[in-house]
């Protein structure tokens, strides 16, 4: 049974999606070295970094927008 | 700023990694906040946020077709006014393809009646959900699916279109482009077009990573390098008033940008330098 | 009871007024024009409550009517001809998206050659859109149409969009008396539509529209064919509280002198007028000849059809329209889904004017039928 | 069943006068139908439009082939439309003229000089509420009390106040004869 007009009436439910399985690099936040710029919770397509800089890996899908961008290098980008 | 913490596009959606649109839509929703609907034509961000039975969308979403996205926002706010719910943001997300080439007539109508919505195209510079056909918002001398460069061609053999000032041309409050390499100054955007009674247009660039081809590490560099190098302005014309709200330091050579992507790969540096010279044109117009 | 003496546009602008959309998104095309005139002069004076969208075509007139129509609301939208063509994308996603918009279609022929006349190829072809349709003979049943067309899109077990046809010049500029009935009625009959099954709403964030892959689509469609089926049972229970109400009774189809025919004509729309003077004639000469009044075409009412002409020798089914190489529309679906030998007719087409000659031509070609289609009043080559 | 053809020039308001017609004998307590025919005719072309009355209710939906009545708006019409066609025995023709129209076969004529009364009277010509009164008058197929109610809902404010006097002078001048 397919909802009518195939609408879905539970918001955000693609979270039931990990795309952190696409990944072939990880990135590795180092909290010592980062200063606290929000470039990366900014600029992360999936919205997956959090104010406290946790990385959500269920999802990360490893595109390295977050290591390129951190001005002070905080961020590596490891083989899975 | 101070960048709000909510998010209201849920992550597990089937974007590319590195997708420039995401990031777009996740910042200018967090400037909307959670009493917004959103109106999508068909396009990359439909399909990667609305594979039923999920949504990404944590507010009210609708779609209907490619080409109707400002009409059926037209009617969200028209009904909305009919009931009172005049402080709900209607905001549209179209493509470069839902927005210059098919979605147009739809969305002159809807601008030129005033309504009080936000249209935002994220313009990735092809139609980039069908694989990477060319758009009346290709640039010259791309290298696309539909306008490929071979013995007799050189690409896209025409400028892009001229949408905001297309738009700008139908008197409505707020014009604006924007870059989501720049989100300071896309965000102060959407908070001026959400703020304007009336229709609000913001042209936003955003690099992709499959169609321009480059790694998707590179997505807000690459958007940093049209800005710098002049090839994307930042403005915006505010009741008529035109101003740059970004201004390069140090304009850097515009071969820059081309070298980093693959769809400017076979240009000759002759072709190079004719980009080159068309956007100082532009640049020395407006002074930047 | 207060007759009125107005045109069929009139008549569904009186409607609407009565049903009270909150939004109507309206282009005007001939001879549907006068429909947004009269609705735009309600919405100036007041008499309308609600945003009335100036479209810059029909294809945004009906995509705004799904946009407005998301949030919840009550709709109105009418169009004609190439009006209706521009939509047709849409007609299928309003459909599917299961929004109960109801829609005035002012019949016109579609070009090329371009054609301002009366035939009813433009709503014929949206068929298989997922709308449901109904054929009306005359002002009266065009404004009844309207509000019961309310009533059923937006019943629960249904849930999908209405077009009420009517045709074009030959009924929309046509004034002849009509019964509007008391707004307190109608408020009774029709009250607010509340829904729950999809809204725009901050409130209760959702999703209207989604992509779906192979897995899910079929059941979905399958799911409209479903509710197009319920939809029979709840236009016969509407149909009953409307007669209850307004004391005017419309069925599927409308069976005219038919009970004890040898001959029954079947055909849709105003031509069933001059079609019931000449059965009227033709019985005084003595031959039993009948009508059978296709109202709603879809759902298409197979056993009210089959039960109505079962006992007849001779059944010929007029088209204002026909699918190339096929014949008429309604001829067809009735010779696929019955089994009666009934002969074919194409008349009418780009407002042709339909005789009383016609007619008893068709029924003298009915008792002789040919096993091709015919074409009624076409001019013989010079 | 009476059937009443109009002839006008686009502008000259055949149609409007199909429908007061039609309104008038309802008003009456008849059965009526009134329609153009159709054109895309754009002001100054040849128009038609058609009233029925009866004692019952109108089904047929097809021209007026056999009128009982021609009403023409326009003596200009006679050279480039058959107006007496199909008209019945013994049927009636209401025409504005000046001039001296030919009596066809079998057909009456009624000439009024309704441009001369509607420049007097309106300012314009505009005829078509001068040509009912005088088919009220020659044909007693409706009444003048009805015409008039017709006109003043059609109408508004001095508009109308002039085409009832015009309507009515015209149906005294066809009563006198």
């Amino acid at each position: 049974m397919v909802a009518i007009g195939a609408a879905v009436k539970e918001p955000g439910s693609t979270r039931k999606n990990k795309t952190g399985s696409w990944r072939t690099f990880k990135p590795i936040l180092d909290k010592e070295t980062c200063i606290d710029c929000e470039n990366c919770v900014m600029f992360c397509p999936e919205g997956c970094i959090d104010k406290n800089y946790d990385i959500d890996y269920d999802y990360c899908k490893g595109c390295g927008i977050c290591a390129e961008e951190c001005p002070v290098k905080a961020i590596k980008m490891e083989r899975e | 700023m101070e960048l709000p913490e909510k998010e209201f596009l849920a992550p597990g959606h089937r974007a590319c990694a590195g997708c420039g649109a995401t990031i777009g839509v996740r910042l200018a929703l967090k400037m909307l906040g959670e009493n917004t609907v959103a109106v999508s034509a068909t396009g990359c961000l439909e399909v990667i946020t609305t594979p039923y039975p999920e949504t990404a969308w944590e507010i009210p979403w609708m779609h209907v077709a490619f080409e109707n996205a400002a009409a059926v926002a037209s009617g969200v706010e028209s009904a909305l006014k009919a009931q009172g719910k005049t402080d709900t943001n209607v905001v549209v997300f179209g493509g470069d393809g839902g927005t210059a080439d098919i979605g147009l007539q739809a969305l002159s109508g809807a601008m030129e009646r005033g309504h009080n919505l936000i249209y935002i195209c994220y313009d990735n510079e092809a139609y980039m959900n069908t694989g990477i056909q060319r758009s009346g918002a290709t640039p010259y001398g791309a290298s696309t699916t539909t306008s490929p460069h071979g013995k007799e061609s050189f690409g896209e053999d025409k400028p892009k279109k001229n949408m905001p000032m297309i738009m700008a041309a139908h008197g409505i409050p707020y014009v604006a482009t924007a870059s989501i390499s720049y989100p300071e100054d896309f965000m102060k955007k959407v908070k001026k077009a959400a703020e304007v009674d009336g229709p609000a247009y913001i042209h936003l660039q955003q690099p992709c990573t499959t169609g321009w081809g480059y790694s998707p590490a590179k997505t807000i560099d690459l958007g940093r390098l049209a800005v710098e190098t002049g090839s994307w302005i930042l403005y915006e014309i505010e009741d008529g008033e035109f101003k740059v709200t970004y201004r390069p330091i140090q304009r850097k050579k515009v071969s820059e940008y081309l070298n980093a992507q693959k769809r400017f790969k076979h240009l000759s540096d002759l072709e190079k330098e004719t980009i080159q010279s068309h956007v100082d044109a532009i640049c020395v117009e407006l002074k930047i | 009871m207060v007759l009125k003496v107005m045109s069929s546009n009139q008549a569904i602008a009186e409607a609407v007024k009565l049903a009270k959309p909150k939004v109507i998104p309206v282009y005007p095309i001939t001879p549907q024009t006068t429909i947004s005139e009269y609705l735009a002069k309600y919405v100036a004076d007041g008499d309308i409550k609600a945003e009335y969208i100036r479209v810059e075509s029909e294809h945004s007139a009906i995509s705004a009517c799904l946009g407005a129509s998301g949030t919840g609301v009550r709709v109105f939208t009418a169009t004609s001809s190439q009006g209706l063509a521009l939509m047709h994308e849409i007609i299928f996603a309003a459909a599917g998206l299961r929004a109960p918009i109801v829609m005035a279609d002012a019949n016109r022929a579609l070009s090329a050659p371009l054609s301002i006349w009366n035939d009813q190829q433009d709503s014929i072809s949206e068929r298989d859109s997922g709308w449901m349709q109904i054929y009306a003979e005359n002002g009266q049943e065009a404004l009844d149409s309207v509000l019961m067309s309310y009533k059923i899109s937006e019943n629960k077990e249904v849930l999908l969009p209405t077009m009420v046809c009517v045709d074009g010049f030959i009924l929309t500029h046509t004034v002849d008396p009509v019964d509007v009935p008391e707004e307190e009625e109608v408020d009774k009959f029709l009250p607010d539509y509340n829904p729950d099954h999809a809204y725009l709403d901050p409130e209760r964030p959702m999703s209207i529209g989604t992509f779906t892959d192979p897995d899910y689509y079929m059941e979905a469609r399958h799911d409209m064919e479903v509710a197009m089926e319920k939809a029979k049972t709840v236009i016969s229970d509407v149909s009953q509280e409307f007669a209850e109400t307004f004391g005017r009774k419309y069925d599927f189809i409308e069976k005219y002198r038919s009970e004890d025919a040898d001959t029954i004509l079947i055909a849709m729309g105003s031509i069933c007028s001059t079609i019931k003077d000449v059965i009227d004639e033709l019985r005084e000469e003595g031959e039993k000849v009948g009508l059978v009044r296709v109202r709603v075409f879809r759902p298409f009412p197979v056993e009210e059809i089959y039960d109505a002409i079962k006992g007849a020798s001779n059944v010929g089914v007029i088209d204002k329209n026909f699918s190339f190489s096929i014949g008429g529309v309604l001829h067809n679906n009735i010779k696929s889904m019955m089994d009666v030998n009934a002969a074919g007719f194409i008349i009418g087409l780009g407002g042709r004017d339909i005789k009383p000659s016609h007619i008893r031509e068709v029924v003298e070609k009915t008792k002789n039928p040919s096993n091709k289609p015919l074409w009624i009043g076409l001019k013989e080559e010079q | 069943m009476i059937e009443v053809r109009f002839h006008g020039r686009g502008g000259q308001g055949a149609v409007t006068a199909a429908e007061i017609l039609a309104k008038a004998a309802f008003e009456d307590g008849k059965y009526c139908q009134a329609f153009p025919f159709f054109g895309v005719e754009r002001r100054g072309a040849p128009v038609m439009a058609f009233t029925r009355i009866d004692d019952k209710p109108i089904r047929r939906r097809y021209q007026v082939y056999n009128p009982d009545y021609v009403v023409v708006l326009d003596d200009g019409l006679l050279e480039v439309v058959d107006v007496f066609s199909g008209i019945k025995e013994g049927g009636n023709v209401i025409i504005n003229t000046n001039n001296g129209v030919e009596n066809s076969n079998g057909v009456k004529i009624n000439k009024i000089d309704a441009t001369g009364i509607a420049l007097d009277i309106l300012g314009v010509p505009i005829v078509n509420t001068i040509l009912l009164g005088a088919f009220a008058g020659v044909t007693g197929q409706v009444s003048i009390e009805s015409l008039i109610k017709i006109i003043n809902e059609t109408f508004s404010g001095s508009v109308a106040e002039k085409n009832v006097k015009a309507a009515k002078m015209a149906y005294d001048a066809a009563k006198k004869g």
